[in-house]
């Protein structure tokens, strides 16, 4: 459990510290930024990540549905059912 | 507690066929109510509305002799092809664009509207030289919250009883300054 | 109908009866009545959308006119009776007790609504759902808006008397060899919704009189031009109607609680986690409701809170996803029409969610404010989950309700239809938003994009509407001539645990259920 | 039940991590595009129902239509003068309510030259959908 919480420290600290810095660092004068540039990057960016979370969920609700519909040859009652614990 | 030997019919047919009646019923005579009355729903403007567009009550016409001739103006809003330049009759540039009208206290000026574009407009007559408040009574067809649609029309009459300038323009927020302006001068 | 006796009863006693399941019943076709009617208006809009220029409504009023009442069709006629339709049956059978706490109250409650319901649609007001000033106070026609802010006045006053009716029904009427935390997550599900609701509608209470002086030019609290603020407005509007959404959601969630354990034979993975992520979800819904204002010109700083508001929002959500995905995991599913409605609607949930997290960032708002994206995104939750779980609940119901079983085969169909329908629409929608098309426009301008994904918009709409149709000819088809079901295990899972038939109505005597 | 949740807890943690990530993302880029430069020349623009107005910083007024340079930098104060609008250029990812009696601003630099889009983005009445103006940018 421990090990699970640093791990999730060490990942969370990757993440942030790059991006803390690069808010605080300095504008070029006389460039402007990118308004648009910066907005429509960010916006894929988190697509990316949407896109990933929601795949992985999509995916192990396709395979759910799939595995555990009860024509499946592999389905077998569940043990609340066979204890009759409904 | 939940053993029952005989089936208990909770809905049937005839039940149903009442139910859809009731609620069939009510739908049609409500949508009877709506659709007759549809226009009078919006027909007026808040309170507030009023003030904020200075439309006040009390401005009727000051009852002048007349003197018995009419002006007979017939007045088209059109618009431009990307609806940034609006106009009576013809587009800015074009011959017969915004007519100016001259006319003696006490003639009659007859107005004779028809939205021609395809965008709302309203017709009025005010002394302001700018917005669109103001609107003499008796002058304006249709109006800002309750405008013409595109195809229709109306008509109206203004009977200027001092002399000075006054103007005919599209009632509508903002129309006036898009171009929907024409003078009246009255001697 | 419910709970008949062998002898059928006159319409006028259920109609005037305060049993809860008679004015359950009665929320329950009112609510589906408000569903058709406010899907007739979705669709002549997208037939409207389906090609520039003037298709079937003739004028931009109208068309105003016709998304106002849509909106405030679905939230208030619709989603809102139709969680109290199934509270109204179900809390007091989970609760055991015998009625709801006070049932002339509740009686009351929804005989507010069908006058509420004639005002907002004979006047059919033109300021979109939420009225925003100060459009709403100089520029929108009357009667009309009056009648539109009566009508929500009374819609308001129906909710809370109704919150108040569940809250008491479930804190002080529970069995008291019923712990609180063993009540049943559905109840749970309106004991948080409706503590929402009675923090919340206050606000947007006070916000509708003084919309209504304002109008009357008494007052100025949101008239510029009588040095208000109609800022102000919006912050009264959303602190009630961002938790609202919450209100909406969390009786789906609560439904899909009910339905996804029965249907996948085990019990709910965790009762714990459920309870605690709908008590989190109750109290962060009033941390986020200015995130639907970045564009007025909030500062920096307001716009992190917000943001840090609405993204707290999400763990709890997605409690709920997992929660349900762990209760089917090595279950037994049986694919019936509640089960498939309430799964699709979880897959939806997600995809509404991340979009939602996609508009608090608070950059992307420049992109997708007021754009088909945000259509896109709140249908995806009002009709993806909400009523998604809604549907699927109606059908898990309806044995109980009329003593039948709706056609089987037909309510797959209907989902079929519903879901591809949702995900063409709704999907769409976002993309379209991207490519910069506002929302709530009569007309567009022909730039191909637009062109040829409004057209798909619509068919998606059509097949919605077809699946709509299928699912009003089997409900009445089969409420007059379906099988009798078996009411101990109408849907063939073996157990007798279909409880909402476990209860008799005392009312009716010996013999009566 | 008497099962372990570790499963849960991790998942939230994930959840969580992600969110954080997702905000400070959201933080960082605000906070670079909401600076507005120093020499970000001012124009006034004001939402009627149902056109737009512009003034720029020299005085001249433009109805309907708005002539910019590329690569300036401009920062728009934006009112209305009846109801709310929204002043929103889409292909530059300009979006700002016009509310009566409130200056909000915006700015941006245009970067390509050319004829964009200019429209209202929050309803406002009957020619809302058509409440539309261009921006021309020119190259200098």
């Amino acid at each position: 459990m421990s090990r699970i919480f640093h791990l999730s420290i060490v990942i969370a600290t990757l993440f942030i510290i790059p991006i803390v810095s690069l808010a605080f660092a300095a504008e070029t004068v006389g460039e402007y930024v990118d308004r648009k540039a910066e907005i429509w990057n960010l916006f894929f960016r988190l697509m990316v990540v949407a896109f990933v979370v929601g795949g992985v969920i999509a995916g192990t609700m396709v395979w759910q549905v799939w595995r555990f519909r009860e024509s499946n040859p592999k389905s077998k009652p569940t043990s609340y059912e066979e204890k009759g614990e409904l | 507690m939940s053993e029952h030997d005989e089936t208990i019919w909770r809905t049937s047919s005839g039940r149903v066929g009442k139910m859809m009646a009731i609620l069939g019923g009510t739908v049609i005579v409500g949508a009877i109510i709506f659709f007759a009355l549809g226009d009078y729903w919006i027909s007026e403007l808040s309170p507030a509305g009023k003030t904020f567009a200075g439309i006040t009550d009390e401005e009727d016409a000051p009852t002048v002799t007349q003197t018995g001739e009419d002006i007979p103006i017939t007045l088209d809003f059109i618009e431009s092809k990307d609806f940034r330049t609006l106009a009576f009759n013809a587009l800015p540039g074009e011959p017969g664009n915004n007519p100016t009208i001259n006319a003696n206290v006490g003639d009659r000026i007859i107005f004779n509207i028809l939205n021609a574009g395809k965008s709302f407009h309203a017709f009025g007559v005010t002394s302001n030289e700018e917005g669109f408040g103001g609107i003499l009574s008796g002058t304006d067809v249709a109006a800002a919250n309750n405008p013409l649609k595109p195809g229709d029309g109306g008509t109206s009459e203004f009977i200027p009883g001092e002399p000075g300038t006054y103007y005919y323009i599209c009632t509508v927020p903002g129309h006036r300054e898009m171009g929907m302006v024409g003078t009246i001068i009255v001697e | 109908m419910v709970l008949e006796l062998r002898k059928a009863r006159p319409v006028w006693q259920i109609m005037f009866s305060t049993h809860h399941t008679d004015v359950g019943l009665m929320y329950l076709i009112f609510s589906i009545l408000a569903m058709f009617i406010g899907g007739a208006m979705a669709i002549a809009l997208r037939v409207e959308l389906f090609a520039p220029g003037a298709q079937l409504i003739q004028d931009s009023m109208t068309f105003n006119r016709l998304f106002t009442i849509h909106g405030t069709t679905m939230i208030f006629l619709f989603l809102l009776p139709s969680a109290a339709a199934v509270g109204n049956y179900l809390v007091p059978i989970m609760v055991r007790y015998k009625d709801m706490a006070y049932p002339k109250l509740n009686a009351i409650a929804f005989w507010m609504i069908p006058p509420a319901a004639a005002l907002v649609w004979l006047g059919m007001a033109d300021f979109g759902w939420y009225a925003n000033p100060p459009y709403s106070v100089i520029s929108s026609p009357a009667p009309a808006a009056e009648m539109w802010i009566f009508g929500l006045k009374i819609l308001g006053v129906s909710s809370i008397l109704g919150s108040i009716n569940f809250v008491v029904t479930i804190l002080k009427c529970k069995h008291p060899d019923l712990s609180l935390g063993k009540v049943p997550l559905l109840a749970w599900s309106f004991l948080s919704s409706s503590i929402i609701v009675l923090a919340a509608m206050p606000t947007f209470a006070a916000a509708l009189i003084m919309l209504l002086t304002d109008r009357l030019g008494a007052t100025g609290f949101f008239n510029p031009a009588m040095g208000g603020d109609p800022i102000a407005y919006q912050h009264l509007f959303w602190f009630t109607f961002h938790p609202e959404v919450y209100v909406l959601v969390i009786p789906a969630i609560g439904m899909m609680y009910e339905i996804i354990p029965r249907f996948s034979r085990r019990p709910i993975f965790s009762h714990g986690s459920g309870v605690f992520a709908f008590v989190l979800l109750a109290i962060v819904a009033f941390a986020s409701w200015a995130h639907h204002m970045f564009a007025t010109g909030m500062t920096f700083t307001e716009k992190t809170v917000f943001m840090v508001g609405t993204l707290a929002a999400v763990p709890a959500s997605a409690m709920h996803v997992f929660n349900f995905l762990a209760t089917m995991w090595n279950g037994r599913i049986k694919f019936a029409t509640p089960m498939m409605f309430a799964v699709g609607g979880i897959a939806l949930f997600f995809a509404a969610g991340a979009g939602g997290v996609v508009n608090t960032a608070m950059p992307l708002d420049f992109i997708t404010h007021d754009s088909y994206w945000v259509v896109g995104h709140f249908h995806l939750f009002v009709f993806g989950t909400i009523a998604f779980g809604t549907i699927g609940f109606f059908y898990y119901l309806f044995p109980y309700v009329t003593g039948r079983m709706y056609n089987e085969k037909w309510g797959v169909v209907h989902f079929i239809l519903a879901f591809v329908g949702a995900c063409i629409t709704f999907f769409t929608q976002h993309i379209l938003g991207l490519f910069g098309m506002p929302r709530r426009i009569y007309d567009y301008p022909e730039i191909p994009e637009w062109v040829s994904m409004n057209a798909l918009i619509s068919v998606g709409a059509m097949i919605i509407l077809v699946g709509m149709g299928i699912f009003l000819v089997n409900l009445i088809y089969s409420a007059a001539k379906g099988k009798p079901a078996n009411l101990e295990d109408p849907f063939g899972l073996g157990g007798k645990y279909y409880y909402p038939f476990s209860q008799r109505n005392p009312h009716h005597g010996e013999g009566g259920y | 039940m008497g099962h372990s949740n570790w499963a849960e807890w991790i998942y939230v943690a994930v959840v969580i991590a992600l969110l954080v990530y997702v905000g400070a993302e959201a933080w960082n880029i605000e906070n670079l595009i909401e600076h507005t430069p120093q020499d970000a020349e001012i124009i006034k623009v004001t939402a009627q129902q149902w056109f737009w107005s512009f003034e720029h910083e020299d005085g001249t007024k433009e109805v309907g239509e708005i002539h910019l340079k590329k690569d300036h930098a401009y920062k728009f104060e934006i009112t209305s003068k009846d109801v709310n609008h929204n002043f929103n250029i889409p292909e530059f990812v300009v979006l700002m309510d016009a509310v009566p009696g409130r200056i909000n601003t915006v700015w941006f630099s245009p970067n390509q030259a050319g004829e964009f889009d200019i429209q209202c983005r929050e309803y406002c009445g009957l020619i809302h959908y058509n409440m539309r103006a261009k921006l021309i940018v020119e190259d200098v």
